[in-house]
């Protein structure tokens, strides 16, 4: 069976972030008010098979803490799609 | 965090006689910003306290030196008013904790060093080490390192021209990652960092103050002086290319419009040293407002603020009177700026926040007071037992057989995965490029070139570190004279392991003296250099791996310099140089073949040296192909011609045993001509042509075979 | 007769441009960003760099400096104008030429000189060499991999003006550096006076750097830059 | 009042997507097993100060066409947080 995952990745709190800052700056100059915080994140969505959703959960997990996410920088979150 | 049992300085690496000099110099206790402020001033990486004492030896008195070590990077005189900015530095410990920034951030700090100088940097090397390639974590770092070099140079817009790599198993968890920068300049144009001029301004230009990489942590945290926000303190910076590139922008057109009187890059201990330094250097003091300084995110403590090491940040004296133009060109650029200091007849740097005084420090100080060291040195018991186990070397070496083992290996085969990498040609610059022995640099609307080598040899160093040192600047020294340039100026980057150990500081003292008596017989200046020690893995010191970097000078530069891949069907092939002396120690055919480190390298005659190296600059006029003979000896040097040129060779009455033999002092020359106009022995082995890597009754392997093995010896491995 | 040379804050290439069409016969000036016209300018090079540290898309933000409007208007008035590199990824987000450009297949930076083979001599680049010729020319990106959702128009249009090939002029997928959709290295517009490519010819413009097989591209330029202008 | 979004964006289908395509394959090359297709977005987390969370979330939506996403070859979705 085919279960359907996406990653959520975050730079850890207090690492400068210059695509965010950088972002924010060109809201601004485009001319948008109020803007903010801006920062920048990725996601990962994939599809494991496996035989049980928490089985093919696991597996993500494990997937994060070996590639998919940089442990020293960043932090993750698995949200299961359907 | 403080605790009862242990003192802060303590915690803060000080020991107790430096904490009582501290006491010494303010004539009281001090206040937790200012022993802050202490801890990282002193401390080895800062204050080279280990280290200074020897350094002296090195010369740097040539008429053609400009600044000698000592500012933030050295400078040589061109002529006609071109000068040329060199120095390098480690980022090592940071590219293991997390490569990819590691690598990038030391990109941008030795950048800030040369336009710190007043120079537009122009190149990058990197020289590298990591442990072997069949551990999946030195892939993983070697792939980081080099993706953040590539990331930040390119992106920055300045090219990387070059570099070296070496695996061994003492790198493993301590990998090396140096850069060298150079810059050049017109007189004119040539800035220190003494500020001069009581009332000057002190501006701070450049990215945001944020918690990043805090020194003395753990007092700035204490709850004697305000509760700082641990947690919120990253362990990685992150580097941003694009405000370095701003910022080198802007400096320069600074300089270009004399707004500048002094300036300092922002390293280690941030905001506290870059005051104190330009402060000090020029006998003044400094007054500092804190709150003034743009930050990246509130609650910033004061102590956070003035021992920050965010990135790309600089601190520029200029005149108030010429403030509005500075902040003008800051905006052009769009490079935050603040201005956060005044100078003061001094001697004192006062540190204000939120009115109160936080420090209080005569500004020289903090470096002209650092501890300094006589380690305890002696000779390490592993160097007999090393010496005994001499190479075990046959005289009738298979060629073909051992040429299959030695291009595979990742250290011989081409290293192009990494150079095709990094942007090699911005500026249009770039006459021979990475892959050959130096680089070189045209400086356009000149004659004039400049060639750059790197190089280290960190277990030959291991086995005899006097011969080692030395053996690394005269290679470097035939690398840029096989383009055609003398040997100018040399940077040195000194990697080593506990320097409280007495044979890593015998390994440390023995390398500084080989080198410095190199640089001697050569007449060339140490213009700067770099001391990384406390380098270990699984608490065994590193190979002492002593890099240097060497810039070559020419004027006029040769109109054809020879090239790895203009070698032509016919053309005769030649040794130059030192006839083979049966020099194995820590050889490629030793070290891969035989699996032994062994033996003690042989040494070198300086009067050998610079006829040799003389002898290659000359001949780089008037001669298609020069090659120096270095790792894997007279075999791999040919090789690496032949899959260069896309053709074959022939050589004649060469034994196997001496094809890979490793003694200094030799290069191949290739031409067509019945002999070379060069006065340094030399004898003719072959001639180019045919599909064949052929070594006549030494054996042979098809060239294409060869090619494929040593294309693919570092991206197999990668993949 | 001057070329207006665009420089973002992050480009890097404006110099190396200048030097080449110096090479070449023309004189360049230095626009900067933040300018709204470019005066008499009867040519325009967008060149390679890192405009705004290519950070959040690379041209995305470029392509809203104040001068981009500008270009726009000679755009469509049939100014001849090119983008190297940086400077094509900053028009195809503009929208003046066709698809965009994402990381490379192999998600590595490639620095190396590669092959091209001129597909139409139709566009402001390309009009003095010929079709078949290939050229070599240094490649120096990390997002240089082409795309387009309407690569077919694209092509029917005949818009494709070089493509990655061989040294013997074969187009494969192994003689496809990073991934291009169609081996693609650089398009022209409806109109030829636009073109862009990933490649740079500044770099391959003296024999002592290695090759001059860009000198032909600059002077397809700047001869259709003087058409235009006489 | 500040509003908080998160942007996801994401290549459109058809189009090639290295990053997935790349991660997919070195997971696999990690040993892990039944990895079907992988795709790569991003995220960009913004505040907006602005008087009701339809009007941010109208001036997001704005940011997006403008300059976040590229509708050349990307799609994106407004997710609201708070
Ligand atoms: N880390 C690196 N980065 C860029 N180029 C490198 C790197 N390592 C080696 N190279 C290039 O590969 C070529 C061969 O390196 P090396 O064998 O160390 O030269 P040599 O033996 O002549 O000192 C040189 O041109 C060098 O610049
Ligand atoms: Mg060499």
């Amino acid at each position: 069976m085919i279960y359907a995952f996406v990653v959520h990745i975050g730079r850890k709190a207090g690492l400068s972030d210059p695509e965010g800052t950088t972002t924010g700056k060109a809201l601004r100059d485009l001319g948008f008010r109020g803007v903010g915080n801006v920062a920048f994140g990725r996601t990962i969505t994939l599809e494991i098979d496996a035989d049980s959703q928490d089985a093919a959960r696991i597996k993500v997990d494990e997937m994060c803490q070996k590639l998919l996410a940089n442990p020293v920088m960043e932090h993750y979150t698995i949200e299961a799609v359907s | 965090m403080t605790t009862q049992e242990t003192p802060t300085h303590i915690q803060l690496g000080m020991t107790d006689t430096e904490y009582e000099s501290v006491i010494d110099v303010l004539g009281r206790e001090p206040r937790p910003a200012e022993l802050a402020m202490y801890s990282v001033m002193w401390s080895e990486h800062c204050s080279y306290k280990s280290s200074r004492s020897h350094l002296g030896r090195f010369r740097s008195d040539q008429p053609w030196v400009v600044v000698g070590p000592g500012e933030n990077a050295g400078v040589v005189d061109l002529g006609d008013g071109w000068l040329a900015a060199l120095r390098i530095e480690s980022h090592n410990h940071p590219s293991f904790v997390e490569p990819y920034q590691g690598a990038a951030t030391g990109v941008g700090g030795i950048l800030r060093d040369i336009f710190t100088m007043g120079a537009r940097p122009i190149a990058v090397w990197d020289p590298l080490r990591f442990g072997p390639l069949d551990d999946a974590r030195n892939r993983y770092l070697l792939e980081g390192v080099v993706s953040g070099i590539a990331g930040y140079g390119n992106a920055v817009g300045v090219p990387t021209l070059g570099g070296e790599v070496e695996f061994a198993d003492r790198f493993s968890k301590n990998p090396l990652v140096n850069v060298m920068a150079l810059g050049i300049l017109k007189r004119e144009q040539l800035v220190l960092s003494a500020a001069s001029g009581k009332g000057n301004v002190a501006v701070l230009l450049g990215n945001a103050t944020g918690r990043d990489g805090i020194g003395g942590a753990s007092i700035l945290a204490s709850a004697s002086f305000e509760e700082g926000d641990a947690e919120k303190r990253p362990s990685v910076q992150v580097g941003d290319p694009f405000e370095e590139k701003k910022l080198i922008e802007t400096c320069l057109e600074l300089y270009d419009r004399g707004l500048v009187i002094a300036i300092q890059d922002l390293g280690a201990a941030g905001i506290s040293c870059a005051t104190s330094e330009t402060a000090g250097n020029g006998g003044m003091g400094m007054d500092v407002d804190l709150d003034a300084v743009h930050v990246r995110e509130p609650g910033m403590t004061p102590g956070e603020v003035l021992m920050s090491e965010s990135q790309e940040r600089m601190l520029a004296i200029v005149s108030p009177d010429r403030l509005d133009e500075v902040l003008d060109v800051a905006m052009k650029w769009e490079i935050d700026a603040s201005t956060i200091g005044t100078v003061t007849e001094g001697p004192e740097l006062k540190v204000y926040a939120g009115g109160d005084l936080v420090a209080e420090v005569p500004a020289a100080s903090l470096t002209d007071d650092a501890p300094r060291y006589e380690r305890p040195a002696c000779r390490p018991g592993y160097l007999d037992t090393a010496w005994a186990r001499d190479p075990v070397i046959p005289d009738d070496i298979d060629a073909g057989g051992t040429l299959r083992v030695l291009l595979d290996d990742p250290a011989i085969g081409d290293r192009s995965w990494i150079s095709s990498q990094y942007d090699h040609m911005l500026f249009l610059d770039t006459v021979i490029e990475p892959g050959h022995d130096g680089s070189l640099l045209r400086i356009k609307g000149t004659h004039k070139a400049m060639a750059v080598s790197t190089d280290g040899d960190s277990l030959r160093t291991y086995l005899d570190p006097r011969r080692g040192a030395a053996r690394i600047v005269f290679e470097s020294a035939l690398n840029v004279a096989v383009t055609g340039a003398r040997p100018y100026a040399l940077v040195d980057n000194l990697n080593f392991g506990n320097p409280e150990i007495p044979g890593v500081m015998w390994q440390f003292i023995e390398v500084v003296d080989g080198m410095a008596w190199a640089c001697e017989e050569l007449d060339v200046p140490v213009v700067g250099g770099n001391v990384s020690f406390y380098n270990q893995t699984d608490g065994i010191d590193i190979y002492p791996a002593p890099v240097v970097g060497m810039l070559g000078f020419c004027d006029p530069m040769p109109e054809h310099p020879p090239r790895l891949d203009r070698a032509e069907e016919g053309m005769a092939i030649w040794i130059v140089g030192q006839d083979p002396q049966g020099d194995f120690a820590a050889s490629a055919y030793d070290r891969v073949v035989n699996g032994n480190l062994g033996g003690r390298p042989l040494d070198v005659d300086g009067e050998v040296a610079r006829r040799v190296v003389a002898g290659a600059a000359k001949l780089a006029f008037e001669v298609p192909v020069l090659h120096d003979i270095s790792f894997g000896g007279l075999a791999v040097a040919l090789a690496e011609i032949a899959f260069a040129s896309g053709i074959g060779f022939a050589i004649e009455g060469v034994s196997g045993r001496d094809l890979f033999d490793e003694t200094p002092l030799r290069f191949i020359a290739a031409a067509r001509s019945d002999d070379l106009d060069t006065s340094v022995p030399h004898a003719r082995v072959g001639t180019v042509g045919g599909d064949l890597l052929d070594f006549g009754q030494a054996g042979s392997m098809p060239l294409s075979e060869g090619k494929a093995i040593w294309g693919d010896a570092l991206p197999r491995r990668m993949r | 007769m001057t070329i207006a040379v665009v420089v973002f804050p992050g480009t890097n290439c404006e110099r190396d441009v200048t030097h080449a069409l110096g090479l070449v016969g023309a004189d360049a000036e230095l626009a900067w960003h933040k300018d709204r016209d470019l005066g008499g300018a009867s040519g325009v090079v967008l060149p390679g760099g890192f405009a705004h540290g290519d950070y959040l898309r690379t041209g995305a933000i470029a392509r809203f400096s104040p001068i981009m409007a500008e270009v726009e208007r000679l755009a469509s008035e049939g100014v001849p104008i090119i983008g190297i590199c940086n400077g094509f990824q900053i028009l195809c987000e503009a929208g003046i030429l066709p698809g965009a450009l994402i990381a490379n297949r192999d998600l590595k930076f490639i620095c190396k000189p590669i092959h091209l083979r001129v597909e139409s001599t139709d566009s402001v680049l390309t009009r003095a060499a010929q079709v078949g010729r290939v050229l070599r020319i240094p490649l120096n990106s990390y997002e240089g991999n082409y795309i387009a959702t309407d690569i077919d128009t694209v092509e029917d249009a005949g818009n494709v003006i070089l493509r990655y090939s061989d040294p013997r002029g074969t187009v494969d997928d192994r003689s496809d550096p990073n991934g291009s959709t169609n081996s693609i290295a650089g398009v022209t517009n409806e109109n030829r006076n636009v073109a862009g490519l990933m490649p740079h010819p500044e770099r391959a413009i003296e024999e002592i750097l290695g090759s001059s097989d860009g000198r032909v591209l600059f002077e397809s330029f700047v001869a259709s830059v003087e058409a235009v202008h006489a």
